[in-house]
């Protein structure tokens, strides 16, 4: 098993690891946390694809380098967003939970908009 | 459609500058109102969205008359190591009816949104994110590049989500967490299906991929994520859990725009991955269960709509129904050889999406206005609104006869499209579906005409005068969507003549009266509110016949409802989420 | 197995059981500890993965920026995290860990399956280097086979700014983000602020001008001049600015802005949209990855700082 | 030469995992920061033994990063994660 | 020439895995915050020097070589500045 298969395995543990995480973690922000990681192994999964298309001269496939670099900097924007809407609604109602008191199908909702 | 013709895809096409402008001027505007601010961001909407307008209209005309698809080399680097923006008929059409509801709901929400000399939040939000969310949707509608339309879907998203909570009230904040959460599930799905194809191929670009694509179990793993990742994201039955709250919580313009048109880019990305990238792929099984999805969500929304106390809610909940409507396409297209033939079925489909769009937005522009007229928009408490809010009434009617599928009306000719495939397929299951969704759809259209042209004892007394312009926004956006069936899509989608040459006629009445009929009835049984007409005296008798079939009706939507209620938890629908995609990757395989 | 196949199997070992720390451990505040020491351990990763330019961001935003954000809001979010929460059931972790592990399984095999030799771009990407004089290929990648997305990258940037600021009140609209932080000034805290953003900033520029032809470039460089900002101001030496100054918005718009005038540029006089004539390539790029690792570090910065949150005047 | 350089990466791979092991484990918050500061030394190590082993010299400009990154969480870890305790002279303070 | 420079390398590296070996040893033995974040700061700080003196003979030239000993700098800096707070958060909240 060559170095890079090893990683690749690594990629697809984190990406499991994230959904678990993302689907069994009660608190939003742990939720977030757990999406930076699937993210992560998302993109170990490009690395792993660029590394095995490696030539003379470069180390690493440049293009599957630039669209990580470029998801990096989305993933971050939306943890960002996604925390500074998490703190607002603890700032309003000082609390982060997301379900409503009643389930969301009921169509009792009382607020109008 | 034009089939994709790679010969040409080498070299940029004489109008195919237009593409860039298509994304440019947005985001040039998102830019410039961003630096500016204060009322100039008015002023800076004003100027970029009869020019995007234009651009659009013009894109359409070279399309019309060029023939063949329109291409453009960003930086003149062809791919696979360049990107190229590509316009076929399915993208001209879809970014003629985004130019239309974004000019629409531009004069909609400029009595709402309105600029002073000290910058406002809300407006200052708004308009940017208007212009943000038309750019981003042209760049889905023409990106040629798999990537590409990542970046872009992920920038819709992130103009979406901020209009949900634009008036930061707790359940809006919620909501937009939700929809931000479950979204961004479904890129990083997608994100890992592109990995996966350019680990395969070496390329993202859509043409390029469409020629080297194989059924081999890697890149059908890649097909299984990267279609699931987009479900989640168009909010397609059972991942819906985040589209009521987030499109009824919003404000009218802004949901308009949600339910109008953002659903709508996630929904073309699938096209253009199962109609363009893959067309042999996904085998029968999984258009099948495609289609399955799209059937639930057309049972579950109609009848979670039907039980909506609030109108917006009811439409959020059509939404979630007319989105599975959009899906029923996939199974009609598979052809005998075994391909998804870009045929009636995807013109249809894609007529669906166009008339939705403009239907929708106007649907939900008319319910802004009544409840910024009454002060509520519960349906039981509408009586006697067509009466002060004529026109916001007549917006809505029209909005709802058009997505009821009533001739002339785009849905209508979509309707007829996809009945024909259906027989020429030989799938008459998918006709049933089309029939019973269709008077599904009137029913709640029905319901809400019926208590808002009711009479009432009591004088309503409105909350503030109506801008006589915003509902006319309405009006014409709902006119348009009535009016989709003469406009001749010939040069854009494969639309056979004869169907628009059959509007008029006796048949043309019995599938008029059919869906009316059922509609009203299913009505009747399926919603759980007092009745206007049954409460007449006259409808005694019916009613008393009638009791038994309603409770039983009653007992099954509250089964479905508490059904919705566990589906929208969000362990529920995460799991389902990954359970789609393993099922929609287990049948490819067995179709491969 | 060789001895440093035998290395790349304790390292992924290492990073997948603090991914698993972070993961299952109860309190968020050990998991945003154990995030960020993931993230900086998977820079080792991409290192060894001979992917330099993506260790130095992930280094950056995995480890640094994005726990330390990560961190804000689990500090803020204290007693949210002591309340009960609807925890799913034993039925539903069950099914969600058979179905994570099938997923994980599914995409092993796609990676074991992946074809050998591995289609790529990197040749094409190095021929084509002439026409931007840069050595980096992934500079070039970024800035001219693919400067679409990056572009786009800038704006998805720039609406998460909006996004983030649209949930001011309304009453500290156009006001300073963050909570006003201050420190001892002859503290630690101070001197280690005082001390280290000028070398953070010399690092900075030179990761942005190294990114022409090694490793580097405008988002890896304004990820740390945007870190050092943050320290100045949480020890209390920087306020965040007013976000309703013109000049403000300015920088946040500058970078996306610069590089659709250039690309405009190209499509009026030159080949094509973002094409760059091959004399004035490198100049050009260098140009608009200044004005980007500006706004970058402006946004990212901002980003951290929060939603506007007290009026403008001191 | 690259042999033991890469015997010694995996040496002090092997000793950062221990350490973080131990870290992690608390008992207070106060032991969990170190781990930050812990990857400041033995990752960057590693790190720049790695750079070596693989003939990578932009490791080291990894390693700049990474050095500072970590610093500038650390802080940002005392300062607001364990700043319940109120440690003198850096805690925030709202203004209105 | 080379091989003094490689015996150099391989004594300061070995000594510096020493030195993460007994500061690892020291977070695993020590039973309070305090005496492992001394454990932490300085044997770590000091494994790192040595890894960095060692490998100054390989690097490539005089840039490479002051970018080693910068790192090693901050590192120093940061140890020193980040364990000092939070020994005292950890102090101050260990005496509540």
């Amino acid at each position: 098993m060559s170095g890079v298969t090893v990683f690749g395995l690594c990629a697809a543990a984190a990406v499991g690891l994230g959904f678990y995480g993302l689907i069994t973690n009660p608190q939003p922000l742990r939720k977030i946390i757990a999406f930076n990681l699937l993210g992560s192994g998302v993109f170990l999964l490009f690395g792993v694809v660029g590394r095995r298309g490696a030539v003379a001269g470069t180390g690493n496939d440049p293009v599957p380098q630039a669209l990580v670099i470029t998801g990096v900097v989305v993933a971050f924007s939306a943890t960002a967003l996604a925390i500074a809407l998490l703190l607002r609604l603890f700032q309003t109602t000082g609390s982060t939970k997301l379900s409503n008191r009643t389930s969301p199908g009921d169509g009792s909702d009382p607020a109008g908009g | 459609m034009l089939p994709p013709a790679p010969a040409l895809d080498a070299t940029t096409t004489p109008s195919g500058f237009l593409l860039v402008l298509s994304i440019v001027v947005p985001v040039m505007g998102v830019l410039l109102a961003f630096v500016l601010g204060n009322r100039y961001v008015r002023s800076v909407a004003c100027a970029v969205i009869p020019l995007g307008l234009a651009i659009a209209v013009t894109i359409l005309v070279a399309l019309s008359q060029s023939k063949s698809p329109l291409v453009y080399l960003l930086g003149a680097w062809p791919p696979p190591l360049g990107v190229a923006l590509r316009a076929d008929g399915l993208s001209a059409a879809m970014l003629a009816a985004t130019a239309v509801v974004i000019c629409a709901v531009a004069v909609y929400a400029d009595a709402d949104f309105s600029v002073t000399a000290t910058e406002i939040r809300a407006p200052f939000t708004f308009w940017i994110l208007l212009l943000a969310v038309w750019g981003a949707l042209n760049t889905i509608l023409v990106g040629g590049d798999l990537f590409t339309l990542y970046v872009a879907l992920e920038l819709l998203t992130f103009a979406a989500v901020p209009l949900v909570s634009l008036d930061g009230r707790p359940e809006t904040l919620r909501a937009a967490i939700r929809y931000l959460l479950f979204a961004l599930v479904g890129s990083v799905l997608y994100l890992l299906g592109t990995a996966i194809l350019y680990g395969l191929y070496g390329t993202l670009d859509i043409v390029l991929l469409s020629h080297w694509i194989g059924a081999e179990p890697t890149s059908l793993v890649a097909a299984a994520l990267m279609t699931t990742g987009l479900l989640a994201k168009t909010a397609l039955f059972p991942l819906h859990l985040w589209l009521p709250p987030a499109h009824a919580g919003a404000p009218a313009a802004a949901s308009a725009i949600l339910s109008g048109l953002v659903v709508k880019g996630s929904f073309f990305v699938i096209v253009r991955l199962w109609f363009q990238v893959m067309p042999g792929l996904p085998g029968f099984g999984a258009t099948q269960l495609l289609g399955a999805l799209g059937a639930a969500a057309i049972v579950f929304g109609s009848v979670l709509a039907l039980r909506q106390e609030r109108l917006k809610l009811l439409i959020a909940y059509s939404t979630l129904a007319q989105i599975g409507y959009l899906f029923l396409m996939f199974p009609l297209a598979f052809d005998a050889s075994g391909y998804l033939e870009s045929g009636d079925a995807l013109a249809g489909g894609l007529l669906q999406a166009v008339s939705h769009a403009t239907a929708k937005a106007a649907m939900f522009m008319a319910a802004g206005s009544i409840y910024a007229g009454l002060g509520h928009d519960r349906i039981t408490g509408l009586h006697g609104v067509a009466r002060v809010l004529p026109l916001s009434v007549l917006a809505f009617a029209f909005a709802g006869i058009a997505l009821m599928g009533v001739q002339p009306s785009g849905a209508s000719l979509a309707k007829d499209l996809l009945l024909q495939a259906a027989t020429k397929t030989g799938q008459w299951w998918w006709a049933v579906v089309l029939q019973t969704g269709g008077m599904l759809t009137t029913a709640y259209v029905v319901l809400v005409l019926a208590h808002a042209l009711a009479s009432s004892d009591k004088s309503i007394a409105l909350t503030g005068p109506a801008p006589r312009l915003r509902d006319m926004a309405a009006l014409v956006l709902a006119l348009c969507s009535l009016l989709l069936g003469f406009v001749p899509w010939e040069p854009l989608l494969s639309v056979p003549y004869d169907s628009t040459s059959s509007f008029f006629g006796p048949g043309a009445l019995a599938k008029l009266l059919l869906p009316v009929l059922g509609g009203v009835m299913l009505a009747i049984l399926l919603s759980p509110w007092p009745d206007p007409l049954v409460s007449s005296a006259r409808w005694k008798v019916a009613t008393r016949v009638l009791d038994p079939f309603r409770r039983t009706c009653c007992a099954f939507g509250g089964l479905v409802q508490r059904g919705n209620g566990v589906l929208c938890q969000w362990p529920a629908a995460s799991i389902s989420l990954l359970m789609l995609a393993l099922l929609f990757g287990a049948l490819m395989l067995v179709a491969a | 197995m060789s001895v440093a196949t035998a290395f790349e199997i304790v390292l992924a070992a290492v990073v997948l059981g603090l991914g698993t720390w972070t993961i299952v451990v109860r309190e968020t505040f050990s998991a945003t500890v154990g995030f960020v020491a993931y993230g900086l351990l998977v820079a080792l990763i991409w290192v060894r993965l001979d992917a330099v330019d993506v260790a130095l961001t992930e280094a950056a935003i995995g480890g640094g920026l994005g726990g330390v954000l990560l961190l804000g809001a689990a500090a803020r979010l204290w007693d949210a995290d002591l309340m009960a929460m609807e925890a799913p059931g034993e039925v539903a972790r069950a099914s969600a860990a058979a179905l994570s592990v099938l997923t994980a399984a599914a995409l092993a095999g796609a990676v074991l399956l992946l074809p050998d030799p591995a289609p790529t771009l990197a040749p094409a990407a190095v021929a084509n280097a002439w026409a931007t004089s840069l050595s980096n290929p992934v500079t070039n990648v970024l800035m001219a086979f693919r400067a679409m997305d990056t572009m786009l990258e800038k704006v998805v940037l720039l609406l998460a700014i909006i996004g983030v600021w649209s949930l001011a009140p309304d009453s500290a609209w156009g006001g300073r983000p963050g909570p006003r932080h201050q420190a001892d000034p002859r503290g630690v805290l101070a001197f280690l602020a005082r001390l280290l953003p000028p070398v953070g900033i010399v690092v900075g520029i030179y990761i942005l001008w190294t990114g022409a032809d090694h490793p580097g470039g405008a988002f890896q460089g304004g990820a740390i001049v945007a870190s050092m900002w943050l320290l100045a101001i949480m020890a209390g030496l920087a306020d965040t600015p007013p976000v309703s100054r013109r000049s403000v918005r300015f920088i946040l718009a500058a970078g996306p802005g610069l590089f659709l005038v250039v690309g405009l540029a190209g499509l009026l006089f030159g080949a094509a949209f973002l094409s760059y004539p091959p004399a004035q390539a490198k100049p050009l790029i260098l140009g608009i990855e200044v004005a980007m690792t500006l706004t970058i570090a402006a946004t990212l910065g901002l980003l951290l700082a929060g939603a506007p949150e007290r009026s403008a005047e001191p | 030469m690259t042999e033991f350089l890469t015997a010694a990466v995996g040496f002090i791979l092997a000793m950062l995992a221990l350490g973080l092991l131990s870290i992690l484990r608390g008992p207070g918050d106060a032991d969990r920061v170190m781990a930050v500061q812990l990857i400041g030394t033995g990752g960057i190590a590693t790190l720049l033994l790695l750079g070596t082993v693989a003939s990578i010299p932009a490791a080291i400009d990894v390693a700049l990063t990474l050095a500072l990154l970590a610093t500038f969480a650390s802080i940002a870890f005392v300062k607001k994660g364990l700043s319940r305790f109120e440690a003198d002279g850096t805690a925030s303070m709202e203004e209105k | 020439m080379s091989l003094v420079r490689d015996m150099m390398t391989i004594a300061a590296v070995s000594a510096g895995a020493f030195f993460f070996l007994a500061g690892t040893v020291g977070l695993l033995r020590f039973p309070d915050t305090l005496t492992r974040l001394h454990a932490l700061t300085k044997a770590d700080n000091l494994g790192l020097g040595l890894v960095v003196l060692g490998l100054l003979p390989q690097a490539g030239g005089l840039r490479d070589g002051l970018k080693l000993v910068s790192i090693w700098l901050l590192g120093l800096l940061a140890g020193a500045t980040v364990s000092q707070l939070i020994a005292r958060t950890a102090h101050h909240g260990s005496t509540r």
